[in-house]
């Protein structure tokens, strides 16, 4: 299953809220400086190699932006 | 915890849901509450039978996210027009979302006579202990002591009592086969409330009784905390709200 | 076909049976528990959905979640009772559900009498509720009528999805009469915005919240269009119009006290008609304004303080006169009260 | 032809049921009829009465105000209706409850006092003064013939209540028989 | 004085504060907040009572307890809640209750929208509940107005002991004025009805039940002579009437909008004039028909399908031509729109 | 038991009682509970500053029999109407005469938010478990398989669910003071019920929250038994219905 | 206490019901004939001298009419 | 004179801030004023903005259709709010979300691009964009002396934010500043 990664799938959906970020355990994402149609700064992935593909972003981003697949 | 929701897999946008981004504010654990029931729905296979009640609360949009039926009931009457659409037609499966204010205020009566009856159909309660859509008014879930634009004192219990506990009162009725308190506010306890819904959802389709599922949810605007502090200050509200199964009949 | 003896709300429960209705949502209240007592026995027997709520709150709103499902519902209830589902009735119109709604009217305000009273008469026709919304109002005067009527409620409620209300009072809910239970054949109408499951088809919606621009508009103006269109099931019961110098008008079941003053005059020789509302919303506009163009006069009587009358003024626009005759709710008012103020109309000088 | 009767008495005599039944015999007689209880909000104690109206012609209004004959069967009800009743109108009295010198202020109507409850007493049935109470009305008006208020009842009593049809019957043939065998003194004016 | 800006919901809020209001009850919803939290924060502090309630319907209730025992209280609500009030307005009617109610009005029917609206005029002013009851309604068109008006309406409710409305919308509630807090002197009047502790005298009963015979006919005639009597507080205002051929009408902050569209005809040289019922029950029938006797023609603006334009044409019965521009809730209407309107109405034939 | 209530003691037509015969049926139990709400009244010496609220059920006259200052609420609002009241004005000592309908019914939220809250109130509920008013319909304390006139076969728990078990709910709201189920059915009872009633009105009057007094009552004419018989009657229903002081903090 | 004995002190509050005579352990009350305004049987003290006083029947009443004095 | 003015944004920006200070400020300089905010159902995201008119005379209508101009904090603000303005109208609008491309297809309106956003930050308060922006439409307009705008905002804050005066007033300087350096290039018509 190594092959499952993160993806920003919906960064349009994304708010910036940084808790995908936090919980990451790999620090993979971060909430950089872009803005997206909504106005909000968009989540990025920063480490995509330290990705486990754990979901933990997944499950905690409460507007359904990333996937792992 | 079932085998099928712990195994380790792949996490696709749920198909149930539409494409459409959610209005709440950044943070809200609501987003996450509706995720997991798009995945319930999707995993029990009940989209095409699915009958939501959406709630007068931040999750009046219920609506513009589920890609199922889904009927707007006045503040306070999910469980009324649930019990309406389920004794109408027994075959659909039946929800509401309500918000705390909607749920243990305005709507207790229609809520406990709802569970009281056994009606065969799942409410779930986003508890964030204020009322958000109006601003962060007291709650009848406010824990001592919380400020909220109605309380600017904090909650007296001298002037409004103690946070009424709902799970506590629904899990005494006979009629309820599934009651469970859930958090959403860490990986763990997210998988947890996933099962606790899907539970929930079975205890209609299996003809069981009321399927009740009370999420602990952060409101960071109304806290005025950021997303992260709120969703920290979740674990406070557990102290009060015992996080927890109080009835499984499945 | 052999009449049987029933009550008025019995009729009522009756007419909705052979309508087909699937599900009755209520709670007690006098002077209309026949209703609910009578379904309770006889819906289960019919693979239907007989519930008493744990209040009209409850009723109306269960009401609603049935009605969305396209199914035929109803609920019946008394005065304070009806004024505590108002929200629901402008949820339920803005929402454009079929559904049927009795009021049993009593005395008011406030707890007030189980005594026959038309005091729900502006609730009932200028909307109860919150906004611009009307319910399509059918008020019986006879126990047959009440039978028929509701019925036909049901098929209008469907042809229009709106709600329907009928709207009579404690005498005739409670007053026995001959009734033949003449087979109803329910009309069917297209459903296809009911919630059924979205098996094969995207996820429909019932709301009422609109906050795009002029969405709450147009919501509206198609419910104005929908009351206008309504219009053509305007019915009224005319008698002796012929000759008419005075036309007396009264609804419901006070319109059988209100004919037999009528007759009375009539054999005394003044000339005196009578027309009685039955749809009360829409009101028969023309009909009142096509008497009153001929020059007739109106005495409206009414078991309340004065309401149906302002209807009658708006229709005929200040063309002739319209005199009020209220009877608050107390004592019923006999033919000979009525009589006597024909007399004294017809006596006065024209204004 | 129309007749307008007011029945009335103690909440449990039994009221509606005889005003209910004698409707009913007057629809089985093909004759329009009307029938409406008077009700108390709650269902205990006080008075009790209806008014039943049988009529050839269409009935307009269930509501009667100056009855052509009243069936009384307790001292309030007496004082509240006889008043109304109109001049040369036919009230039968339950004399087991109402004294028959009560009549002699009211002139010109036409009593028949009935010891409805002692009837129904000797025939066992302490409870169905009503029945002797109607019988006598039957009698003394002719409005409907008696077969039809036999009929009535059957088609009353639901099933469970059956066993109630012959008590009935007994009483009202009591009261229907009291008034032919009196015919002559038991109406006084 | 100096002024402050305050928005039309505080300056409610202010006014019961200034009136004397003891206790409020109340439940969240948009567009009226800031009363509520606003009275959170300065009743406690003077020794009044602030209690959120669990539902309108507790609320109201609560109002109605309050009520009772002859202190100053006060609710308030938006449209959708005050029809769940509607079961208790109609008690508090009967049991002769002072007390203040305020809707700031939001579009609707159903959960509809929370903009500006005025479709809750035939429920303000013909009785949301069942029975013949009115509220003494005053709507008021400025913030300044807001403040007096709800001062004013607590004197009322304990003039005539009587439940008053204070009918406004989310415009008003909404929009920040200046503010002079002019200093109000409540008026005394006996509360000899009050319950407060038998004390020396036997005890006393509210009730609006009447069973006996012609009980409640006699509270209904009370009823009416109180609303009779309350004509005498009518107000209007009236503006450029002088020359005027076609008098514009609007009521509470629509009818700024109005004024504006009817500055703009009169600098056109267009003989219009205006006038704003502020009581809208009683309805200022008698300045109406004054104007319609001189020969005036009417427009009837309103956020709504048309309502008040009703209460209108009852007033000046079919004298003059009055004319309906309603603009269901959505956005507002902009002066022009209404000049527009006036200059056909000027330009049509008079009918 | 307290001393005072147990001393043998002449038995007086109570001071507080309006001579006016009540206009219950035959052998209703309405009539006992407002014997002691008189007793209990006068006993603790408050006739002066009590404040009652009617409410619509077969006890809506209550003013017709009790000498204090009574207002009447809408069906279900008591509880609510109590609430303004004593905030409005705290002197007075408030209480609430209500049925099983009116308070467990249509006024649920009312009722369980006052209690919620600990409003300084005492609510008395008549359970006599049918509207006894309207004619005997189904209540939410029938008991199962009891024929009311909307469930003509019996109250089937498949579709109202189990009888709401009041006293039990209200005890777990840290606001409420005192709570008892009581009985009038035997005279040992009805002293218990007294001093219940007494310790209802202490938990206002020592201002330690709201007190709850639940009557256990018979209602010969809807249960279609003679007096005696339904006095016995009462016994069944103590099965469901544990005859208990659930809490008392007096 | 000898003194205390029971008292029919308001007859026309009396509904008939029975529940006196029932409890009664001295069986001193019986239900009579005689009606009342009302129109019920009224409760009769029978054995006026057996009783003891005790108050049962003034507990049991429903409507008031007993006394013990 | 009659100024009206619309200010538009996403919500979070400050909006109904600057456009209650700007009411304030008018009203302590002794004019009639109105402040309208258009608000959403919910607290959450969306955009959002509020009308304040000033007048020396009695204002009428708190609502404005074509405004006399405007305050534009971002893109869907500028495409909703621009096509309204009047000709000849003054446009504020944030450099710092918007290009001063947009402007083109808008002729014969005053165009004022300021770099808000970047003002506050460099003033180290990256929030209140909103206060530049006011400032350079108070330069820009001269509708109320600066002064009044300060002490307007004392009279705002809540005791408890009181801290925020300094902050707030220098990000609004630098606003009001920006205008008067850049005064003859600043406006593009
Ligand atoms: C009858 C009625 N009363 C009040 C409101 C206003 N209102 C809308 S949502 C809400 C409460 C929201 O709180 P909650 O149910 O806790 O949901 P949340 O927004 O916190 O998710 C209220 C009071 C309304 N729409 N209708
Ligand atoms: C709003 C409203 N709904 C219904 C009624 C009719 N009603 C009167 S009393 C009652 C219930 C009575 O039952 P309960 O509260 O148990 O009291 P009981 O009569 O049994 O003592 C009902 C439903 C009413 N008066 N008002
Ligand atoms: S899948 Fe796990 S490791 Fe990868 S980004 Fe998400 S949380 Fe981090
Ligand atoms: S949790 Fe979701 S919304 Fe929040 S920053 Fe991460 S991706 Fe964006
Ligand atoms: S107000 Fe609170 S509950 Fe509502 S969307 Fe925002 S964070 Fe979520
Ligand atoms: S109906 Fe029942 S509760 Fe009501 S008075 Fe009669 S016996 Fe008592
Ligand atoms: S006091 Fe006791 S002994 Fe005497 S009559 Fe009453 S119950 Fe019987
Ligand atoms: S208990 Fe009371 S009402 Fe019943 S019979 Fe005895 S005295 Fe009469
Ligand atoms: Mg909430
Ligand atoms: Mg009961």
């Amino acid at each position: 299953m190594a092959r499952l990664k993160v993806r920003i799938s919906f960064p349009d959906r994304c708010k910036g809220c940084g808790l995908c970020a936090h919980f990451c355990p790999k620090e993979a994402l971060v909430v950089g400086r872009n803005r997206n149609v909504q106005g909000y700064r968009v989540v990025e992935v920063v480490a995509y190699e330290k990705c486990t593909g754990c979901g933990i972003c997944y499950l905690m981003c409460p507007d359904v932006v990333l996937e792992v697949k | 915890m079932s085998e099928k929701s712990q195994k380790v897999k792949d996490y696709r946008f749920p198909r149930v849901l539409r494409d459409r981004p959610f209005h709440y504010c950044p943070g809200c654990h609501h987003g996450i509450a509706h995720r997991l029931l798009a995945e319930v729905i999707e995993e029990l296979g009940v989209r095409d039978r699915a009958y939501g009640v959406a709630s007068i609360g931040c999750s009046c949009f219920l609506y513009y996210y589920f890609d199922v039926d889904i009927c707007e009931a006045p503040h306070g009457r999910a469980c009324a027009a649930a019990t309406g659409a389920k004794r109408a037609r027994p075959e659909l499966v039946v929800f509401t979302y309500q918000g705390d204010g909607d749920f243990a205020a305005i709507g207790l009566t229609e809520s406990l006579h709802a569970a009281a009856r056994g009606e065969r159909i799942t409410a779930i309660m986003i508890n964030n202990t204020v009322y958000g859509m109006t601003g962060g008014q007291l709650s009848p879930t406010t824990l001592p002591g919380q400020r909220t634009t109605t309380t600017p004192e904090g909650r007296d219990p001298r002037v409004y009592g103690y946070p009424m506990k709902v799970a506590e009162m629904l899990a005494e009725f006979p009629g309820v086969a599934f009651c469970a308190r859930v958090a959403v506010n860490k990986p763990k306890r997210v998988l947890e409330a996933r099962e606790a819904l899907r539970k929930a959802f079975l205890a209609q389709i299996e003809d069981r009784g009321f399927g009740y599922v009370e999420f602990l949810s952060a409101c960071p605007v109304n806290w005025r905390l950021d997303p992260i502090k709120a969703a920290e200050k979740v674990d406070e509200l557990a102290e009060t709200f015992p996080i927890k199964v109080f009835k499984d009949e499945i | 076909m052999k009449p049987i003896l029933v009550k008025g709300s019995e009729a009522i429960a009756l007419g909705a049976l052979a309508a087909g209705c699937r599900c009755y949502f209520g709670y007690p209240i006098t002077p209309q528990n026949e209703i609910p007592e009578l379904l309770a026995r006889e819906l289960p027997k019919r693979g239907g959905v007989f519930l008493q709520a744990e209040s009209e709150l409850a009723a109306a709103n269960m009401l609603l979640g049935a009605a969305s499902t396209g199914v035929r519902a109803m609920t019946s209830s008394s005065s304070p009772g009806i004024s505590l589902m108002a929200e629901a009735f402008s949820y339920m119109a803005a929402l454009e559900l079929p559904a049927v709604v009795v009021n049993v009217a009593r005395g008011g305000p406030g707890l007030g009498g189980i005594e026959a009273s038309q005091g729900d008469y502006f609730q009932a026709t200028k909307g109860a509720g919150h906004g611009d919304y009307h319910f399509l109002v059918l008020s019986p005067a006879s126990i047959q009528e009440a039978y028929e009527l509701t019925a036909r409620a049901f098929d209008l409620a469907e042809k229009y999805r709106q709600p329907v209300m009928i709207l009579t009072d404690a005498l005739l809910g409670q007053m026995k009469e001959p009734l033949i239970l003449r087979k109803i054949k329910p009309r069917k109408y297209p459903k296809d915005w009911a919630l059924t499951g979205a098996k094969g088809r995207p996820g429909r919606v019932l709301r009422s919240l609109f906050l795009g621009p002029g969405e709450l508009r147009s919501r509206n103006e198609l419910l104005q269009k929908k009351y206008r269109a309504m219009r053509r099931e305007v019915r009224v019961e005319s008698y002796l119009l012929e000759g008419a110098e005075l036309v007396v008008s009264a609804f419901g079941s006070l319109a059988r006290i209100v004919k037999e003053a009528v007759n009375l005059a009539r054999e005394k020789g003044y000339p005196v008609g009578f027309l009685r509302p039955i749809t009360l919303f829409p009101f028969p506009e023309r009909e009142f304004r096509k008497l009153a163009e001929a020059g007739v006069r109106f005495l409206v009587v009414e078991l309340n303080c004065g309401q149906m009358v302002e209807d009658v003024r708006l229709s005929i626009c200040g063309s002739t006169e319209v005199r009020s005759l209220p009877f608050p709710p107390s004592d019923l008012p006999a033919p000979e009260d009525i009589y006597r103020e024909i007399k004294r109309c017809l006596r006065s000088p024209r204004r | 032809m129309k007749f307008e009767v007011i029945l009335a008495g103690f909440g449990g005599q039994g009221i509606l049921f005889a005003g209910n039944l004698l409707a009913q015999a007057g629809m089985e007689a093909g004759l329009q009829v009307t029938f409406l209880p008077v009700y108390g909000p709650e269902m205990r104690g006080g008075t009790c009465n209806c008014t039943v109206v049988l009529s050839d012609r269409e009935i307009a209004s269930p509501v009667v105000t100056r009855p052509k004959a009243l069936l009384i069967m307790n001292r309030p009800s007496f004082e509240k209706f006889v008043p109304c009743l109109v001049r040369g109108g036919l009230a039968v009295v339950n004399r087991s409850l109402i004294p028959e010198e009560c009549a002699v202020e009211f002139p010109g109507r036409r009593f028949l006092f009935v010891p409805a409850d002692d009837l129904a007493e000797e025939e066992g049935h302490p409870g169905l003064g009503n029945m002797a109470a109607l019988g006598a009305l039957v009698a003394a008006s002719g409005v409907v013939p008696p077969e039809k208020v036999l009929s009535g009842l059957k088609g009353l009593l639901p099933p469970e209540r059956k066993h109630l049809f012959e008590p009935n019957r007994k009483v009202f043939r009591r009261g229907y028989e009291f008034v032919e065998r009196n015919s002559s003194t038991a109406v006084r004016r």
